[in-house]
This record gives structure tokens, sequence and C-alpha cells, in this order.
């Protein structure tokens, strides 16, 4: 029986965010519920997602197409492979998680607040599954809304300035982008991806398109000089916000490479590598050192995601130089891989990290490292999952955290022996910022009276955060399935970007 | 023998000379309007002068057009200075800035 | 050799009367002077058989906008010293301006006819010719649109006029024709039941 | 037999966790019992094993537990390789972790964090078990890292103390300098071998060998150089070579048990198991031979130099344990791996006897940790004082103790190596003993001889420690003696560890040693005659009862007369002071740098603000031009008016 799993885990939770905007905030209490209750059934139609995957049978599975627009031939298709079926199940995954973490803590609108989270996982999962160009920019941009209203609602202090910086910033990439897709539907004739992946390019336009690609996702991933608007996005977020922001938003630019630059572009994105690779080092280095001297704990952890997303970066375009250098390809696939994984192990990682934030935040209201100092007196059972995600971060072999990036240092030393070098360095400097954090947090005696003051977590943080550290170990323990499952797909993009358009 | 181009000389004279009269008087609206009137006035000379010339009656309509448009736009213009003029006493517009953006 | 003649006199009273627009010290002296312009050019359009126009410009212009001009310059009682004052200044400015656009025009005129012969002159229409049928037909066939819109145009500003100048001053006393007609007998007439007084 | 292997790991780990995670509800005796018989299973299986592999001389078992992750055809698994060294090496860790954790009940008695301690120290003997019987480099390098994880958490165990996890931060970042290393090797070898599996990667040793990398611009170096090089800076940090050794005295930090279990005994031989383990990659590449012998010889040297100068008991030992790692990489260098195996496995137990006698030291003295404030202690704690003995003769190598077959075979075996660097080597390994002899005495003079330097109170109730914690005194004092006896033969000059080394002919000192080995007692009247080491380890334990006991005011008059040279010891070569002024301040300077230049001026200031103010400004500059006179709007007009046709003219 022909069930269309993407169309309901799109729009489930868009009419589940319109059923608790209609229950409104005075009856909150069952407007969490509800809330609730419509993310795990999303989560549960992500997860048939994964149980109807076959990883060895190439292409796109799951496709559902319904004519859309006549005029510019332009159709509902949406179809999922081994690159968007895991960040769907990642935000499914986390969206739940938001919404139980932000249940007591959000008191102001809260109707709203769950309606615009539910509303942003139905668009960031249409991100992931479009295939049509046209569908995919609606949803990309319709996705900015949503995390405009959250930080500009129940922000921080100066969260007007951080919103409209980040929206700003995204919306002028993401127009280069549109510009770009025109061009090519005028050239293709129609705005299937897949058929702009066949389209055969001059080495000019494909360059020009890449950029115009490049800007629209370097300011998501966020690369190196397009990053700022990150950690003031991240630091007026509220926790859920910032969980969402961290987890799953940052992949948009990381899967816009994957289903987008490299594919359609190969020529210019084997030619313009050398930039990339560049700036994807420099936010490793020059990201690390600038997060080591934070004093806003939200701050660190978001130049840290800025840090390890360079990884992401530089595992997708690393793949040239490696085959150049290695002549086999499982240099390539080791970095494919890693960059994959990463963008998964991060979501986790640094959602949980935010949570932790928002926890201590919850209950003195301060963001600054200062603020606190020897929480593990008074809060060791939270002290434990801290120092657990705090390792992660920092890359510890049985945690999700190392998988990435032992990929992609692996990938890289195929390319050349200074790049992995240079990426390897995020061992020393993750494990310095974390951990110099983590020391000045939570060890140390009783830091002022707020922190003695301090009640350990409650049920529901344990809950969240006790499923945010299975799935670290678990992912770190054994990434087979998820390595497995999306070996196919990217086994085939390889080939398909190795060969030349020209 | 009175050619074309003598009533385009004459337009183009009579043009600059409601040219110069915008210019010198600044300060003088009614003149102002006049010196439009003048130029529309040229501008109808040369309309004629080329139909005339093609012997196509295009230019004649269309002067018959603008003529209507400019008794329109008098029209118009007038009530405006009367309306200005009640509420400031003077229409000396050099001291008028409230438009100032 | 007639036309000739009478080309170059309206021609000259033409700019004189447009000199005298620009440079006459009294608004009214400045309206008349366009009166007289229109006139002139009213006559150099006969010359050019454009007698339709010549007719309208002198009716509708000279007649009614040159008129409403007047009125309104005299009505608003302006002191004319003030408006000179800044005369002197800007002559030089308006003067070479002018000399500008003239030149140009001039240039455009001269160099750059491509192919079309401004030295000739029209020939004259056969006899029978009335440039109103002629006008006439062109303007309710294929112009007919534009021609609604003109009207249109001249409705607009007539409204416009009217709300922009119109002011209902509090305290008129004036009859409202429509409210009387429209009063009933219950109104006005109220029966009341009085008692006899008793002394 | 595999089921036995993951007993052996998985019984420390499932105590770890139900002791940490249920720590309050099985109490303090519940936890340490589940963590102890844990252990002790493991134990009991490791001897098992032992004699499965050494007396029965079962095959060597190499099988993989589960596949970790397969990419290209690169495939990652979780796996066991269980051979002699492993079979040693497992039994070594289990029994001294086994006495550190009996001895832990007694010295963490009044803790409040007891269950969490006892969870950690089994968690670490997981992770070491890990470690030592993983098959390829991915399972070695989660085994290295969790190794150095636990002993972050267990260095800052008291965390309330602000030196404690000052040490612990900077043991972590500097093992986590030494696992980047580490890192680059392994990625080195996946690149040449395209395999992370031990056997593979030995097969194809001499292939990396032939192969080269560009390193440095221009110059060709053999794959095999630079992997073993990166390998043994990952060793250099973790078994706490002499730029990386920074970290180890500062971990003394943490509380005694693990300095004696991971400080002393397992967790910084993990560095010289790896390096022996990787016996067929190193021995093909001279270079990386020749410098794992000169940085082990200017450790072994400098550092036990260091030991002459600190007064802090647990610093001393410290010292000395860094001194002792030094001589086993300077075995390595020497491709004697067996000897630096047994002086592993010596020093293992030698060494944890002397932490653990410090910390019973310290227990009775309520925590006192001063030697200045020590002096005389033979008389009250006997058992203590003799236990120390053994350990310390043991240490020095006095003839016939477990230490001295270790020490002397493993300098016969660098005096005959002919390695780049042996000369330097068996210099300062020479020398080194006589400053071992040296610092040794003095810690034992100090301490336990001369007049007692106690306050009144400390002296009025010291007492011999309880039995829990003399007994496993004992226990590692009788290894420490007689272990030396039995084992020199069939471990350095036997086939004991032929199925998990290999050693090229030019470079088999140890069968030159052997050649003139005719047993252990021989052994001992031959040192007399042949290796200068027993008299100099006589000389210094004579300048040692010289300095601190006969003229105690001796050792102050010398270090005024050599002021200089004593402020440089005391400072410790000034490497702490480089590492945090000049390290860590430049990176922090950097790091201010770049964030308030780099991203606040000029990305945001200039960029997305300026661009913001640029508009701003722009606008203000337009809004001039709507003066609001109507003469400028006709102005404006004509003079456009104008410009229009100009510029038709002109184009035209």
């Amino acid at each position: 029986m022909y069930v269309p799993l993407l169309s309901i885990s799109i729009w489930l939770p868009i009419a589940g965010a319109v059923a608790v905007l209609l229950l409104g905030s005075r009856r909150a209490e069952l407007a969490r519920w509800v809330a609730l209750g419509v993310s795990l059934m999303t989560f549960v139609v992500a997860i048939h997602l994964y149980i109807g995957f076959y990883p060895d049978h190439a292409g796109m599975h799951f496709v559902e197409r319904m004519p859309w627009i006549g005029a510019f031939n332009s159709f509902y298709e949406l179809g999922v492979d081994g690159i968007s079926m895991p960040l769907i199940l990642l935000t499914a995954f986390l969206t739940p998680i938001v919404v139980i973490a932000g249940w007591e803590v959000i008191q102001t609108r809260p109707a709203q607040y769950f309606a615009a989270f539910l509303l942003l996982e139905g668009l960031m999962i249409g991100v992931f599954c479009a295939l049509d160009a046209l569908l995919f920019y609606v949803f990309w941009e319709a996705m900015l809304v949503p995390m405009f209203i959250i930080i500009g609602v129940w922000g921080g202090e100066r969260r007007i300035y951080a919103t409209v910086k980040f929206f700003l910033y995204t919306f002028l990439g993401s127009v280069f982008m549109l510009v770009a897709l025109i061009y090519m539907y005028l050239q293709a004739g129609s705005y299937s991806i897949l058929a702009f992946h066949e389209l055969p390019l001059g080495m000019n336009e494909q360059i020009l398109i890449f950029l115009a690609f490049l800007i629209a996702f370097a300011v998501k991933v966020p690369m190196w000089p397009v990053h700022t608007w990150l950690p003031d996005a991240h630091v007026e977020a509220p926790t859920g916000g910032s969980v969402i922001l961290a987890a799953v938003l940052l992949k948009m630019g990381g899967y816009g490479f994957l289903r987008f630059s490299l594919p359609i572009t190969p020529d210019a994105s084997q030619s313009l590598a050398w930039l990339m690779i560049g700036l994807s080092l420099i936010a490793i280095v020059y990201i690390a050192f600038v997060a080591l001297v934070q004093k806003d704990m939200k701050k660190l952890i978001a130049y840290s995601s800025i840090a390890h997303m360079g990884f992401v970066t530089l595992g997708f375009f690393v793949i040239f130089a490696t085959i150049a250098n290695s002549q086999d390809e499982a240099g390539a696939m080791l970095a494919l891989q890693g960059g994959m994984v990463q963008m998964i192990s991060h979501g986790l990682i640094s959602g949980a990290l935010f949570l932790c934030v928002g926890v201590m935040y919850d209950r003195l209201h301060s963001r600054e490292i200062g603020a606190y100092g020897g929480v593990a007196n008074t809060m060791p059972k939270f002290a434990a999952f801290v120092v657990l995600f705090a390792l992660a971060n920092a890359g510890l072999p049985g945690t999700s955290g190392f998988v990435g990036e032992f990929f992609v240092i692996l990938g890289s030393f195929h390319a050349s022996f200074w790049l992995a070098f240079t990426a390897a360095t995020i061992l020393v400097f993750g494990a310095a910022y974390t951990l110099w954090m983590v020391k000045r947090v939570i060890f140390g005696e009783v830091g002022n009276d707020g922190v003695a003051a301090l009640e350990d977590v409650g049920r529901r943080e344990f809950l969240i955060l006790g499923i945010l550290a299975v799935s670290v170990l678990a992912l770190g323990v054994w990434p087979d399935p998820l390595v497995e499952a999306m070996d196919t797909t990217l086994r085939e993009l390889l080939a398909h970007v190795m060969e030349s358009k020209l | 023998m009175v050619t074309v181009a003598h009533y385009l000389v004459l337009a183009a004279v009579l043009f600059s000379v409601s040219v110069a009269g915008i210019f010198i008087n600044r300060r003088n609206v009614i003149v102002l309007l006049m010196c439009i009137e003048l130029m529309l006035l040229a501008v109808n000379f040369n309309f004629i002068a080329f139909s005339r010339l093609l012997g196509d009656t295009l230019g004649q309509v269309f002067v018959f057009f603008i003529l209507t448009v400019a008794a329109a736009e008098a029209a118009i213009g007038l009530a405006i200075l009367v309306v200005l003029f009640r509420n400031t006493r003077s229409i000396n517009v050099d001291e008028m800035d409230t438009l100032k953006g | 050799m007639i036309p000739t003649i009478l080309f170059y006199a309206f021609a000259a009273i033409l700019l004189i009367a447009a000199f005298g627009v620009i440079t006459a010290r009294n608004p009214v002296h400045a309206a008349l002077f366009l009166v007289l312009a229109f006139v002139q050019s009213a006559a150099l359009w006969l010359l050019m058989e454009a007698e339709f126009l010549a007719i309208v410009l002198v009716l509708v212009y000279v007649g009614a906008v040159m008129v409403l001009l007047l009125f309104v310059v005299m009505m608003l009682d302006i002191n004319v010293e003030t408006m000179r004052e800044g005369f002197t200044r800007y002559v030089w400015i308006g003067g070479l301006v002018a000399l500008l656009v003239a030149v140009e025009i001039g240039h455009v005129v001269w160099f750059r006819s491509e192919g079309m012969q401004f030295l000739s002159t029209p020939e004259p229409f056969p006899a029978d010719y009335s440039n109103t049928r002629e006008l006439g037909s062109v303007l309710y066939t294929e112009h007919v649109y534009a021609f609604e819109i003109a009207a249109v145009i001249l409705l607009l500003a007539i409204v416009a006029a009217i709300t922009l100048t119109m002011r209902r001053r509090p305290g008129l006393k004036a009859q409202n024709v429509a409210k009387q007609v429209a009063v009933r007998r219950e109104d006005r007439v109220r029966l009341v039941k009085v008692e006899p007084t008793k002394d | 037999m595999e089921s036995i292997y993951l007993g052996i790991v998985i019984a420390p780990l499932a105590a770890a966790i139900v002791a940490g995670l249920f720590g309050r509800t099985i109490g303090r005796a519940g936890a340490h019992w589940v963590t102890i018989v844990g252990v002790a299973i493991s134990f009991a299986l490791s001897l098992v094993v032992l004699k499965d592999i050494v007396i029965d001389g079962a095959a060597v078992f190499n099988g993989t537990v589960y596949q970790w992750a397969v990419i290209g055809d690169i495939r990652m698994e979780i796996g066991f390789l269980v051979d002699h060294l492993t079979a040693l090496m497992i039994t070594v860790v289990n029994f001294v972790s086994l006495a550190v954790h009996v001895y832990t009940i007694g010295y963490m008695r009044d803790d409040p964090g007891y269950q969490r301690f006892f969870s950690y120290i089994s968690l670490f003997t997981f992770a070491m078990l890990m470690l030592v019987m993983s098959n390829n480099f991915l399972q070695l390098f989660f085994g290295w890292e969790a190794v150095g994880v636990v002993s972050y958490l267990l260095i800052g165990f008291w965390f309330k103390r602000p030196t404690a996890i000052f040490a612990n931060l900077k043991a972590f970042l500097v093992n986590r300098v030494g696992d980047f290393g580490f890192l680059l090797g392994i990625a080195a070898i996946v690149l040449h071998t395209g395999s992370l599996d031990y056997a593979t990667v030995f097969g194809r040793a001499e292939l990396l060998d032939a192969e080269s990398i560009e390193v440095l611009a221009g110059r060709q170096w053999s794959v095999l150089t630079v992997a073993c090089i990166c390998l043994f800076i990952g060793a250099m940090g973790k078994s706490a070579q002499v730029p990386l050794h920074v970290w180890l005295p500062d971990s003394m930090e943490g509380p005694t048990p693990i300095s004696a279990l991971i400080h002393a005994a397992t967790m910084v031989t993990a560095g010289i198991f790896m390096v022996a383990r990787m016996s067929p990659l190193f021995e093909y590449s001279e270079a990386a031979l020749s410098v794992v012998l000169i940085i082990g010889a200017t450790t072994a040297f400098l550092t036990g130099l260091l030991g002459i100068v600190q007064n802090d008991i647990k610093r001393v030992v410290a010292y000395s344990t860094l001194s002792q790692l030094g001589y086993m990489t300077v075995a390595l260098g020497a491709s004697a791996y067996a000897a630096g195996i047994f002086h592993l496995m010596t020093h293992a137990f030698f060494k944890a006897l002397l932490f653990l006698a410090a910390g019973s030291v310290i227990i009775a003295l309520h925590h006192e940790q001063d030697m200045r404030r020590m002096g005389g202690l033979r008389k009250y704690m006997p058992i203590t004082y003799w236990t120390a003995l053994i350990g310390t003769l043991a240490l020095v190598g006095f003839p016939g103790m477990s230490g001295f077959f270790s020490k002397d075979a493993l300098i016969e075996a660098v005096h005959a190596s002919t390695t780049f660097g042996a000369g330097f080597a068996y210099w300062c390994v020479l020398l080194g003993v006589f400053v071992t002899a040296l610092y040794s005495f003095r810690l034992l003079f100090l301490v336990f001889h001369g007049e007692e330097r106690l306050d009144s109170e400390a002296r009025a109730h010291l007492h011999e420690s309880p039995a829990v914690v003399w007994a496993p005194l004992v226990a590692l004092a009788v290894p420490s003696v007689f272990i030396g006896w039995f084992t020199i033969e069939p471990l350095l000059f036997g086939e004991f560890f032929a199925d998990s080394m290999l050693v090229l002919e030019e470079h088999d000192v140890l069968h030159e040693v052997g050649e003139e080995f005719e047993g252990s007692a021989a052994f001992v009247l031959h040192a007399f005659t042949a290796s200068a080491a027993i008299w100099l380890a006589l000389a210094g334990a004579i300048v040692a009862w010289v300095l601190y006991l006969l003229r105690p005011e001796l050792p102050g008059r010398i270090a005024r007369r050599f002021a200089p040279a004593h402020r440089l010891l005391v400072n410790k070569y000034y490497f702490d002071w480089f590492n945090e002024n000049v390290l860590a301040g430049a990176t922090r300077g950097l790091g201010r740098l770049l964030w308030s230049v780099g991203d606040r001026t000029v990305i945001d200031g200039a960029i997305v603000n300026g661009s913001a103010r640029g508009v701003a400004a722009l606008s203000a500059i337009v809004r001039r031009v709507q003066s609001g006179y109507l003469y400028h709007y006709a102005f404006a007009m004509v003079i456009g008016l104008a410009a229009l046709i100009g510029w038709l003219i002109l184009r035209g």
C-alpha cells in the first residue's frame, strides 16, 4: 500500500503546528502535549523511513511526484537517499527533545513557541527531501521565518540585533542561489535537481554557479569569513532554538554542498577545492583560537561548532586532492563518510551541550563562565553529563565526536601530510577550550552562593540528557549502521563528481 | 520661403526662453507655471512642424492631447497655488521647504 | 512671399511676448504677454494649415486657461516687489542654460537631420482639405482610447481642483433644498392633549 | 578461548558501570566489593590465558569481536590479539590493579567520592586491557585515549583542589599533543597499507619503507620512518618522554593509589608496550630507532637529576618513574624490546610498591607529603620501612633483586647496540644508575632514618598502617625480589617474545648479551666483575648516606655553591615555565587578538555592521537632495534635460 511517507513527515508537523497555534497559550498544557505527540509521531514516521531504506539500492527512495507549478515545469517532487535520510532522522529525533526541554521553561506564549518548532521541523524535513529546486528554495527560505521568530521573540537581551543579522545573512546568501537555480532552469527546462546533475555546463558557467551556491551554503555552514552571525544567534536564542540551530540548521549548508555544489558543478568544485580547503582549515585553526578566549559559554560552543563544521567542508572538498595524490578512492570515501558522520554527531553533541548550558541558564540566568564554578559539588549527575558531552566534543574515541574527525583526518592524510596535520590540531585545541570551560564551570570550589543553591537535574532534564548521552555513545561505539546506510549514495556521488562535465 | 527649419528654430528659441524663465524667477510660482505653458507651446510647434513635414496627422493628434493635459495641469497647478496662498499668505516659494526630506 | 512676411512678423511678436512673460515685473503683465504669445502661435499654426488646433488653442487655452490664470493672479494679492529680488542674481545662469539648450537643439536640427529635409517647405494641401475632418476621422477611430483617457484626465483635473480649493466655511446659512423637500408631516406637527384650565 | 578474552575485558567494565551508576544504592562496601570481584575475575582469567599461552604454548589468537565500520576496502573492527606479550601485560596490569583496589579500601576510607573512585579505577583497568589486547590501530587508539580520559578524571578526583584540576587539564592536553602525533602515524599507515589491522600492516612493513612521503619541502622521507616517529610521539605523550613529560609530576595531585596504578605501573607503560608491539615496524627504520634511543636516554638522565632536588615524597618517586621510563625507551631504541618489557614488568612491581609505601607514610602522617617534616619513621612503621627498603633496592638494581636483572641486562644491551646514539645512551644510562641510587637512598634516609623532624601531635598517634594497606605492600614486595630470578632467562634470551616481536639480526643485542649469560646466579657474579653499574649504584648509596645522614648540612652548602645549577634543577629546566607562559600565554594572546581584531572589528565591525553603517551614511547624503525648495527641483529637471540632450548628441 503506497504511503507518501515523505509528505507525511513534512506536513504532519506543520499541521501539528497549526493545531497547537489554534489551541493557543490559554490552554498551554494541552498545547504542550499535542506538540509532543506530533513530534513523536513524526519521529515514528522518520524511523519508518530508516527501516524501509535499503542501503544497497542506489538512487532516491520513497519518491513522490505531483505537478506543482505548470508554468515553470516544476513538480512537487520528494525523494530521500543516503545523504538526506540520516539528516531527517536527526531532525525528527531532536525535535521531541527540544519540546521536552522547553516544557516548563517557556512561560511566555508557550503555544506559539512549540508551534514555531513544529513548523520549523516540517520545513527542515522539506528541505532535506525536496528534489525540485524551486520546492527546495521555498522550503529553504521558509525555514528562516520560524527561526527568526524563535530567536526574535523568546531570545535574550540583544535578540533583535541577532535575529535580524541571522535573517539578513542567510537571506543574502540564498538570493544568489536563486539566481543560479533560475539560470539552470532556463538551461535544463525543468527544476528537477537530478536533471541539474546531468546538465552539461561550460567551465565559466560552472564557476559562477558554484560561487553562487558557495555564498548561500557557506553562510549556512558557517564557513570562516561569514560565520559571525552564529555566535550572536546562539547567545541570544532560547535553549531549544540553540539546539535546533546548532543541530540541524548548520547541516543545511553541508547538505547543500553534497546535493548541489559537488554534483552540479564538479569541475568548478575541483578547481576551487583549494579555496574551500583553505577556508575550512582557517575555520578549524582560527576559530579554535577564538573559542579559547570566549567568556560566554554559548559563544564558546558556537565557535566550537564552527570549527567542527570546518571538518565537514574539509571532508567534502578534500576528495579531489586525495584521489589525485593516492590514486584510489578509499581516501575520498573516508573523507565523505567523515563529513557526513561529523554532521550527525555534531548535531547530537552540540545540541546536548546547548541543553546543558540551558539547564544552567534556567537556574542562574547567566551564560558567563565566570558566574559559575564548582557546579559538580551541587549538581553531580549534571556534572557527569557535562563532562561526557565535553569529552565527546573534544573527540574522545568511543563517542560519536571521534568518528567523524577520525575519518576526515585519515582521508585528508591521503591528500597531504600537512593537511591532516593542520586538521588534527583540533584534537589539541578542541580538548583545550572545551575542558578549560569544564574546569572553570564544573570543577573547583563552589564559586558563589548562586552555585551553592543549585539543585541537580530534574527528571525531565535527566531524560533528555540521558537519551542524548546514549545516542552519542551508541554512535561512537558502533557507527556501522549509519556508515553502511550512506555508503552506496556516497560512492555513487563520488563516481558522479569524478567524471567531468565539460 | 518658410521652411520647417524656421519653425524648429523658432520652437527652440521659445523653449530656451521658457527655460531661462524658469531659472530667472525662482520665487514666483505663477511665472513658473507660465513658463511651463510656454514650453508646451514650443513642443507643440515642433509636433505640428514635423506632422506637416511627414504628412502624418499623428503629430497633430498628439498636440491635441498635449493641450488637454496642459489644461488639466494648469488647473491643478493653480488650485495648489490657491491652497498654498490660503495657508501661507504668500506664494513666495523661496521660504517654504516643508517638503524637506 | 506674403506667408514669409507673416511668419517673421508673428514669430517676432511671439518671441517678444515670450521675453515679456519672463521679464514682466507684474504677474498680470506676464499673463497678458502669455496670451499674446498664444495668439501669435495660433496664427503661426494657421500658416501651417493646422487650423483646427490653432482654433482649439485659442479657444481652450487663451479662453479658459489664461482666463483662469489671470483670475487667480488677480485674486491672490501678491506683493510684487518681493517677487523681483532674486531676479538679477540668476539671470546669468538662466541665460547660460537657455543658450546651452538652444545651441543643443540647433545642433540637433542642423547636423543630425538623419535624412529629414528640414529645408523643404511642406507642399500646401489641396483646397478641399479640411484639417478638422482629417483629425476628426483619426481621432475617433485609432485614438479612441486616448481620447477617452484625455476626457478622464480633464474630469480628474476638475475634481482635484475643486476638492483642493473647496472650503466649507462654518456657519454658512444655505438652503438645503433636498432636506426641505424630504420633510414629513410628523416631523413638524405634534398633537398635544392639554387639560382645560379651571379657574 | 574468545569468551575468556571477552570476560577479561568485560568484567572490569561491568564492575565500573555498576559502581559508577548505582554507587548510591550499593553503598561503599558494595562498590569496592563489586570492583574488586570484577578485577579479580579478570586477573584469574588472565592467569588462565598466561598459563595457556606461555606454558601450554597455545597458538596466537587474533580474532575480531565486531565490525566497527567499513569504508571502501578499509575494515575497522574491534578485536583481540593475544600472544606472549599480551598475556604478560594483562597479568601485570591486573595484578597491580587488584593490589591497588585492595589498597584503596584503606587509603580512601573516609573519602566522600568512594564509589566514584572505585568505578574510575576499574574503568581504567578496562581501558588499559582494551589497549593491550587490541589487534588493530583503531582499538589501540580507543584504549589510548580512554586511558588518558580516566587518568584525567582520576588526577582531578579531588576537584575541589585548584592544583588538582589544573594538573588534570595539563595532563590531558599534553597527552592529547602526543595523541595528535599518534593519529598522524595511524593515518600514514592507513594511507600506505590500506588497513588498520596489525597483521596486514606488519606484513607490508618493507613496502612502507620503500615508499616515500614528502613531509618537508623537497625532502623525501621513508613513510615507515615518518609513521614510526609519529607513533613514537604518541608514546612520548603517554609514557612521558622529555618534552612531553611535564604532566607526570603534576599528576601526583591525584590520590596515591592512582599514582601507583596509573602513573607508575600501567598507563605510562602503554607507550613502551606500543613501541614493543610495533617492533616489526620500528625495526626497519634506523632513524626512528635512533630517535627513540636518544630521547629515552635524555629522559633517563635529565629527569633522574631532578629527583635529587625534590622535597615532596611523591614527586621524588614520580621523577624516578620518569627516569625508569627513559631506561625502558632506551632499551626499545636499542632494539632490545624484550629487555624494555622485562624492565617494564619489574618496574611495575617495585614502583607500585614504592608509591604505595609513600602512600602509607602519607596516611600515617595525615596527608603530610613534605620529606623535610619526616624522618626516623623506621621505628614506628617497620613493615612500610622494610617493604620500602626492598622497593628501593630493586629500583637501584641491588644484585639479586628484580630491578638489578632488568636494568643490568638493559645496560648490557645498550652497550652492545650499534644504533646511532647508542654510545650517548650508554653513558646516560650508566650515570643514571648513580643518580637513581642517590635520590632513592636520599628518600629512604630522609623519611625513615635520621632525626625525627615530625611535629609533636603527628608523632603522638603515629602508627603502622592497617593490614589492608600493608598487605598489598608485602604482596608487591615478593615479586620485586624474586621475579627477576625466574623470568630473565625465558624472557630475554628465550623464545618468550618470539611470536610478538621481530628483531632483525643486526639489531639483536640481546643475543650477544645472552651468549655470556649462564644463569641468574652467574649473571649476578658476572655483573660484579664486568659492568660498572653495581659500583656506581653503591657509590650513589654511599654519597646519599654521607650527605643526608652523616653531614645533613652538606646538601645546603652544595646547593649554595652550585646555585645556578641548583636553580635550574629546582625549576625543572624551566619546562613548566615555558609551557605555561610562552605556549599557553601566546595561544591565549593569539586567541584574544584573533577574536577582538579578526572577528569583532574586521568581520563584524567592518563588513557586517560596516555595510549597515555605510548604507545609513549614503542615505543621509541622498536625503539632502530633497531640499524642499521647488526651484531646486525645477533646476534639477532642466539640467537633467540639458544633460540628456547632450548625451544624446555625444553618443549619437
